[in-house]
């Protein structure tokens, strides 16, 4: 193992074809929409709510009906944060901005801040972009709107 | 203390299940079982789970809160056991003493590990990290070494063959033919098991379990409330957990576990019963020669008797004392946290009738032994159909 | 349900304690606690340890049953329970439970951490696979900077600043001037901590709590049992433990932890008491802006007067409220799995009057916070010294 | 972190200078004698019982009082196993052989078996060698008597 890559990064392209595969894999589903450069959440098609990012379980309802569906990446920055001290897969981007945005949808993200830190301010307009360097989530960056 | 009833059980297919994190895969056998037991995620009081690491196999620690978030549920208590490959029965067992002891009415034990991210080698590396660090890993003892060195000692003093261990491996295959979620679904000859690749001698791909992702849950109630909930319900008769030196060198004998006797004595005198009162055992066989010294550590078998019994066919699904109808860890695969889950899983569904194409008949007692380590922890238990 | 009382406590110095493994560690703190209570190892009946993670920092998991084999005691059950940084917290709580509930009469509870093998970035990444590895770590954000992001928002609302926080590391870095057994031992002024090296902007280094190796451990017996042992008995009036979504932009409010108030709110119910009755408190102050959180989300404050509280020197020692007199994990360090433990062991010292240079007089009951990950996890207890 | 190189390979060289250090080191005291090619054990002050490899704590009478001290090398082989699958740290290794000897004190230490698989045999006289290329621990191998 090597923790300059997190493991988790092992990716596995192959096709599950399980008789009874009763798993929602919204892990995967989110991030091959996020390979097209798509964010997408869960619709719960008991209450109708839509969670980003997707979840297998509706918290609004409990219902277990949910579906993998693209949503709108357009938002405003609620909180940031600049680091200067990273794990060894970020030690090459430091110091680097992450931040979460409330999208128009009201569900919040996590992502790299993309936007020079003299910019920012509580409730900046921003839009999703994604990074052709990395992979699955850690694709997410934030730009200005 | 109060009496507990396992109501509810789920279980993933096991396997090598591709992009797909333990959590979802707890989540996934955790609404089977709440739907077993007719429940909702609201219904729970606090989760248990038991993970080895998902520190090293999923770059996540902290599993525990990540279930009943992604259940849907905020705030319930959420606490990771471990204790290598028993953090399963560890999990089941503090589900278990949290409802006897009055602090919660329904509690999710749950079981999981993801492994198939790993090449081979480094699962062995980890799972190795489970015995003494400084003074076997770093001399490069693995897991299988370790059995395959007490496997040697086990042959001295029985007479115990490779021929007996390949037994086991052949029938716990044949049992998992009827087991749609066990990860292997082929028939296997002793020769095959005799031929297949050393991995560590005496023991050959074959005695070994496989690398597995994989999830299992139980819903655990007080007895008294056991017919507020669908189904049969199962009584927990009693529990049992023992600890032994983490070096195998440290221990007196290498032909069997102190441990595992010590876990059953517990669980038999809690439950005030005999082996003889057992029908039916999922036990911890991790490699052939585990399961055949657990049969005599736990007094079913004299020492030295376990071998032949698997020869002879006793302990097969029509034998007289069924052993691993669900393919065990052998074929059934071992996804290390969601074993001792599944073992109790495997249980209850046979108590309640509840276990398809390869139910066996007539099973009220049934008994669970998980193992982690090299023997440093073992965890039994015993349950019975209730009414 | 039975009452619990603690009746030794044990602690190594917390620091960077070089070439010794976190089995060694919990081994001298254990024999401390027990000749504190006038014990011996074969009084032991099961053992918990919290641990983060033997595997990532010490190459060696499966923790829990080394501590019996290297206390000498053969066969004692033993239990590791990780939920990240309230791992420690945990192993306390199961200790009592396993207590309450009838199932054992002595428990050792102890928690270690050996992180000091590790350079800073990769401990770092260590910490950072307790929030949610998919949608937070593998963005780059680290634990100092979720805990950033919530001092931001916190900023925002009510208007909190770098001095309020730089004034709760000053704090618990002179009441580590006290403990022998803290990491620092250095009196550091407001101007250090808002010119020293930013971390997560705006928490600075000294913001920050530090990688530390260490461990404590407490003997848990019945209440009833009490007088049997040597010393003050402390009674553990309540315990509680509550979990949270996995990622911080899952939950609503970012200025606080709903985790936390339903946490204590469950121990002052169970304890039947209120913040007013509490004359002491360790909190975890994993980053000064969380001491500052969990006070208002405790209710011993109102949201946005925790800062102005420590600037104005009412949680000092000396205040009306002490806060961390054994210098918190700012100051006394934090080896992840111990500091649940010693945060239970410095209010038990406390009521016992036990607490050395650093006792504060006339303290009748005090609480404990230990917090998980980014607030996944919380526990709590409240103690009361005994007769 | 490298799997490779397992973890606890990192060695500390300081010197712990704690006023009041109540850590009784053991594998500390083991590590520096092997690297002098010397095993050793704890001996106990209270019932003289001599443990290998070292303990803090006396399994015979619960005593602390325990002394780090040097024991004969000298054994009999009494199981063994050939790994052929191992962890990346031995892969260039395999197949290897390891070993559980009983010490002519009666006391027992795993250890990599440097004899050839053909003449291995139960109860084997077997004497300790220290491994150059390895640390700590690890430098343990046993040779024929
Ligand atoms: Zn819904
Ligand atoms: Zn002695």
């Amino acid at each position: 193992m090597d923790l300059d890559r997190p493991l988790f990064a092992t990716f596995w392209n192959g096709v599950i074809d399980l008789e009874h595969d009763s798993i929602n894999r919204v892990i995967e589903k989110y991030e091959r929409l996020i390979e097209e450069g798509k964010i997408s959440g869960s619709k719960c098609h008991a209450c109708t709510r839509i969670m980003v990012p997707p979840r297998p379980v509706c918290r609004t309802c409990g219902s277990t009906d949910i579906e993998v569906v693209e949503v709108e990446g357009q938002g405003r920055l609620l909180t940031w944060t600049t680091i200067y001290v990273g794990p060894p897969s970020y030690e090459n981007n430091v110091p680097y901005t992450v931040g979460i945005v409330e999208l128009t949808n009201g569900e919040r993200l996590t992502g790299i801040v993309d936007i020079p830190v003299s910019e920012l301010k509580y409730d900046l307009p921003v839009t999703a972009a994604f990074d052709d360097e990395r992979q699955g989530a850690a694709r997410l960056r934030w730009k200005k709107a | 203390m109060r009496d507990v009833a396992v109501i509810g059980t789920g279980m993933t297919k096991f396997g090598s299940l591709g992009r797909v994190t333990s959590r979802e895969l707890v989540t996934a056998a955790s609404i089977e079982a709440m739907k077993d037991a007719g429940i909702e995620p609201k219904d729970i009081d606090a989760v248990y789970i038991g993970q080895l690491s998902g520190d090293i196999f999923e770059h996540q620690m902290h599993a525990a809160p990540g279930i009943p978030d992604y259940l849907g549920l905020a705030n319930v208590p959420a606490t990771r056991v471990e204790a290598a490959c028993a953090s399963g029965g560890l999990s089941i067992m503090h589900a278990v003493m949290a409802v006897a002891g009055g602090f919660y009415d329904l509690v999710l034990a749950a079981g999981a590990e993801k492994m198939t991210n790993l090449p081979t080698a480094h699962v062995t590396e980890a799972l190795s990290m489970c015995a003494d660090d400084v003074f076997e890993v770093s001399l490069g003892v693995t897991f299988p070494g370790a059995f395959a060195m007490m496997a040697r000692a086990h042959d001295k003093e029985y007479g115990t063959n490779a021929e007996m261990r390949a037994a086991v491996a052949v029938k716990n295959h044949e049992h998992a033919l009827l087991n749609p979620k066990a990860q292997f679904q082929k028939q296997i000859s002793i020769d095959k098991v005799l031929n297949s690749i050393m991995i560590a001698d005496p023991l050959t791909l074959y005695d070994c379990s496989p690398i597995t992702d994989g999830a299992a849950a139980a819903i655990v109630v007080p007895w008294e409330d056991r017919h507020k909930y669908e189904g049969i319900p199962v009584k927990v008769r009693s529990f049992a957990q023992a600890s032994d030196t983490m070096s195998l060198h440290d221990r007196s004998d290498l032909t069997g576990f102190t441990t595992t006797k010590i876990a059953a004595q517990k669980a038999f005198r809690m439950a005030n019963l005999e082996p003889k009162d057992i029908d039916i055992l999922e036990i911890h066989d991790c490699f052939t020669i585990a399961e055949i010294m657990a049969l005599e550590d736990m007094g079913f078998y004299k020492k030295g008797e376990g071998g032949r019994a698997a020869l002879d066919g006793e302990t097969r699904r029509d034998g007289h004392l069924p052993v691993n109808v669900s393919g065990g860890l052998k074929a059934k695969g071992h996804p290390i946290g969601a074993t001792g889950v599944a073992q109790v899983v495997e249980i209850a569904n046979q108590l309640r009738g509840k276990a398809g194409k390869r139910q066996v008949a007539d099973v009220e007692i049934g008994m669970t032994q998980n193992l982690g380590g090299s023997g440093s922890t073992i965890v039994c238990h015993i349950l019975e159909r209730g009414d």
